[in-house]
């Protein structure tokens, strides 16, 4: 009770909290929850932007393309870093992401159909992301924070990439500008969705406010989100497959129309276009190389066992 | 600069090929690797020969002087115009053929970059100079996985001597001696590839000895992608690397 | 011959990218299959459904009246332009996954050549009637592997279900509703892909429940491509059949 | 003796043999290895065409390829049931072709890496192995013999179809004869090296010629070959690739160089090009469908004893 008083006071002050400080066992999982999901999401995220680095249309946008993968990568090493702070092992998690137990966000469960998506992910869908995260990197938990830190440094740096991606095509053919809005049309919505349900059906928002992990409401994020991106669809010249989007005068923000959450929720609940398929892509690389992996322990320890005979 | 030779072009334009063909096969990793370490290092050495590509084949296009630049050349020749040596088209197949594969095409860069360091074209002197940190790199890794892979498991160890049993043959190729090479070697763009033979097959022996797996003999195999004749597998590759450029036509990106 | 609509072309062109790319998925087993009776009849099969592409795609064609001919509408349109529905294009995986999908589609294809041999479309109902046996032959072959796989050993049986889990889904878009289906039932041109959903169950469910197979719950899975929005596969599978005409532009063959 | 003594006046009489009736020893040895090299060779044979049917350029051609491709299959079928009425099995000589042991033509060895290979193939390859089997329609051995006819029929059709593609491609771009000179260039010295080695050092051909199994020498079925194809080259438009290929009005046949034999056993003896990925990709093959054909059997076991249970 000591300790809980402790911890209510530091996050109060809006001090950090640190791996070997004490915190409730809530807290604890709701970041073990929440980092590892996010981690999962990073390589899960991987596959559908690789699906378009064996089919790069110059050698430029696939040098891009490639790091920009490789950050990801990074990104899922960092944060599973990060929850293995907490206390539980990557192999766990690992187990719990290819097993189905753990979730990872459901905007990777949409196909990549075009060469525009790798742009429009990096414009729209790292976009939401950062507007999620940029929060996080104040969160109360010390080592999740200062992963972010890095993390949405480098996500911007994707979507201004993503973003340039797309100013050449719609600066190119008609046909290559008809790839783009299509990718358009495809992913907004999906991306409006990336910031989870209203307010009001958001059941755990509350006390992860009060801990000090979430600092902006979901719809708060959202509408940030259609204002900032409605004047850079203007600059590319796209249009934003929403008939309702509009300036309001009067709440000094773009209303949009309704969120099909009946989509939203089938995607999170494993009916999506991709979910078998991005969770077989992560099952097959997994059982594929688990004999690297064994190769690589029992090449270890003969290297140890040498060692100690030699000594 | 030195002056541009039929030989000179097709030297360069070989080592731009083989950068581009050994990164887009290591590319088809990303995402699919055993670990996440190595989803990694896999998408940085392809990056790295991606990059590589870039330099070698901007600097054929000038060489050429009819205008083609680094994506043309990349993205629009036909099979039999592509100059790299087969064993970079080889399938993935498993992490062995990967990892066997880049080291014994490593330790051949290794030697290569360290004497094209040397050339009398300043812009491929320079490309060397870069490339041969990268390539310091690329035997490093590679190497350490052959020796796990060789000396880990009894799975592994067969993995890996199949993969080298089937890639070694090919490596023939990248010594077979031809005008080319005699051309560049005499203009001192660059090493005769035959005179780096007797160096990498010590560097590489080494490595295979510490992995405990046997190499093969030498048989009369041939095969002829340097010379522009490739192996089945390099047309598949290309439909997938050439789509986008071949659907369209006159777009930049 | 009805007066050409857009929702009659649409309907034809669907008809017409369904046979094309299952016919290519098909091919691919070519002197791969598990025993060689199999490679005849897979190939057998592929033939059949290359040839009702390309009277199709011929028909579409005309219909259209752009002077497209089968192999510009077969080779070279953009992914998004394609009708066929996402279950013809998944891959072939394993054989089970292949006799499944096979069944599946050639169950409904069953259904729809035989109300097609009535079609106002002259032209499309002599097509119906020539692929109407064909289509026999298919349900016929695919549905005795189905049941042989589903109640054969325990690994066919695994792998049968595994594959009726993963293509099942798919089989909703096949009788989803749209404005093209109503349009081509009330121009009598063929009937909405919705009337059939009924008998093509019944059709299925029995040889299914002989094959000792668990059907799956439907679910609101829903996928696209009878309306131009695919699955990943596709690009790749286009990537390599387009990729002779789009490398030669202009040339015949 | 007896037997041996009327085996030798039917041979020598012309009659046919058949599966019944006695033979010896040596002739069924040779027919098998025979027959069943050249099953495989169909086998083997779709392969290197099969590579190409996902990429034809057209409808129409894609058909063609797919139909011979499948003629090619059923060659072997019927070659084996040829051979089964000798003795052997089909999964004996099957298990013989994987592991190595049993022959097939080394052509089969050389890659296919343009299209117009599908259409040299058909012209110089299938071309070349009719001028071997004709003289098999009338070969001692009936179920061999029959099966022969057959499949030079289908053969010569192949042939057509392959001249007519590459006519075609002769017809069209400059790129396309391209294609159709480098695939001649590849596949003309392989073409002649499939009659064998020259009669002086073929050791088996006297004893065939005795039993009426080889009717025509290797040297002179090459010839034969050279004087037709050299005129339909012409027709063609494209050039031989043999400088020294020239008309010899003393001889009445075309003089041409040397055969590179080191080539050609370096192949035999497994070290072509493709001697690795055609035996592997069979092997492939039939691992991959063993647990197919076990569900078969098993199925039919199943339902026999259903039917006996019934019964």
């Amino acid at each position: 009770a000591a300790y809980q008083a402790e911890f209510d006071a530091r996050i109060d002050a809006g001090a950090t909290i640190e791996a070997k400080d004490w915190m409730p066992e809530a807290y604890r999982k709701t970041l073990v929850r929440q980092i590892s999901q996010h981690a999962h999401s990073e390589i899960v995220g991987m596959l559908p932007e690789g699906n378009w680095i064996s089919r790069a249309p110059s050698l430029k946008r696939k040098a891009i393309l490639l790091a920009k993968v490789q950050d990801e990568g990074g990104h899922g090493l960092y944060l599973y870093a990060a929850a293995e702070t907490l206390g539980v092992s990557r192999d766990d998690l690992t187990e719990a992401l290819l097993s189905g137990k753990a979730k990872y966000s459901s905007i990777f469960n949409y196909p990549t159909l075009n060469w525009a998506d790798v742009g429009v992910i990096g414009w729209l869908v790292d976009g939401a992301a950062i507007m999620n995260q940029i929060p996080l990197c104040k969160c109360s938990y010390g080592p999740y924070a200062r992963a972010m830190v890095r993390v949405c440094k480098e996500e911007s740096f994707h979507q201004r990439q993503g973003y340039d991606a797309l100013l050449a095509m719609m600066g190119g053919t008609d046909e290559q500008r008809e790839l783009v809005q299509d990718a358009v049309n495809r992913w907004w919505w999906p991306s409006l969705m990336m910031f989870g349900p209203h307010d009001a059906d958001s059941p755990n928002s509350g006390q992860s406010m009060r801990w000090g992990i979430k600092r902006i409401s979901n719809d708060d994020l959202r509408q940030k989100f259609v204002d900032a991106t409605v004047k850079q669809a203007e600059v590319l010249g796209v249009t934003l497959p929403d008939p309702e989007l509009k300036w309001n005068e009067a709440r000094g923000h773009y209303d949009f129309a309704a969120i099909d959450w009946d989509e939203f929720w089938n995607v999170v609940n494993g009916h999506g276009q991709c979910n078998v398929d991005r969770l077989a892509a992560r099952v097959k690389a997994w059982e594929d190389g688990a004999w690297v992996r064994e190769a690589a322990v029992a090449h270890a320890d003969k290297q140890a066992a040498r060692e100690k005979a030699a000594a | 600069m030195t002056q541009t030779t039929p030989a000179h072009l097709e030297y360069v334009l070989r080592l731009g090929d083989a950068a581009l063909i050994h990164g887009q096969r290591l590319s088809e990793w990303c995402g699919h690797a055993p670990v996440l370490e190595e989803d990694l290092a896999l998408a940085n050495m392809a990056l790295d020969f991606v990059g590589q590509a870039r330099m070698l084949l901007s600097h054929a296009g000038v060489l050429e002087g009819k205008g083609r630049d680094e994506d043309t050349l990349a993205f629009l020749r036909h099979e039999g115009q592509y100059r790299n040596p087969t064993l970079c088209e080889m399938p993935n197949t498993d992490f062995a053929h990967t990892m066997i594969k880049g080291f014994l095409l490593g330790s051949f860069n290794l030697l290569m970059w360290s004497r094209l360091c040397g050339s009398s074209d300043e812009a491929l002197a320079a490309i060397a100079a870069k490339s041969l940190k990268e390539a310091r790199y690329h035997v490093e890794h590679t190497g350490d996985w052959v020796i796990r892979l060789g000396d880990g498991t009894e799975e592994s160890h067969r993995r890996a001597q199949a993969a080298l049993d089937m890639l070694w043959p090919y490596t023939n190729e990248l010594f077979a001696a031809n005008p080319t090479d005699d051309a560049a070697a005499a203009a001192g763009v660059g090493p005769a590839w035959s005179d780096l033979a007797e160096d990498w097959e010590k560097a590489v022996l080494a490595v295979l000895k510490h992995a405990t797996l046997t190499v093969p003999a030498r048989t009369p195999f041939q095969s002829y992608g340097k010379f522009g004749r490739h192996s089945e597998h390099l047309g598949h590759l290309l439909a997938v690397m050439q789509h986008l450029p071949r659907s369209f036509p006159g777009a930049t990106w």
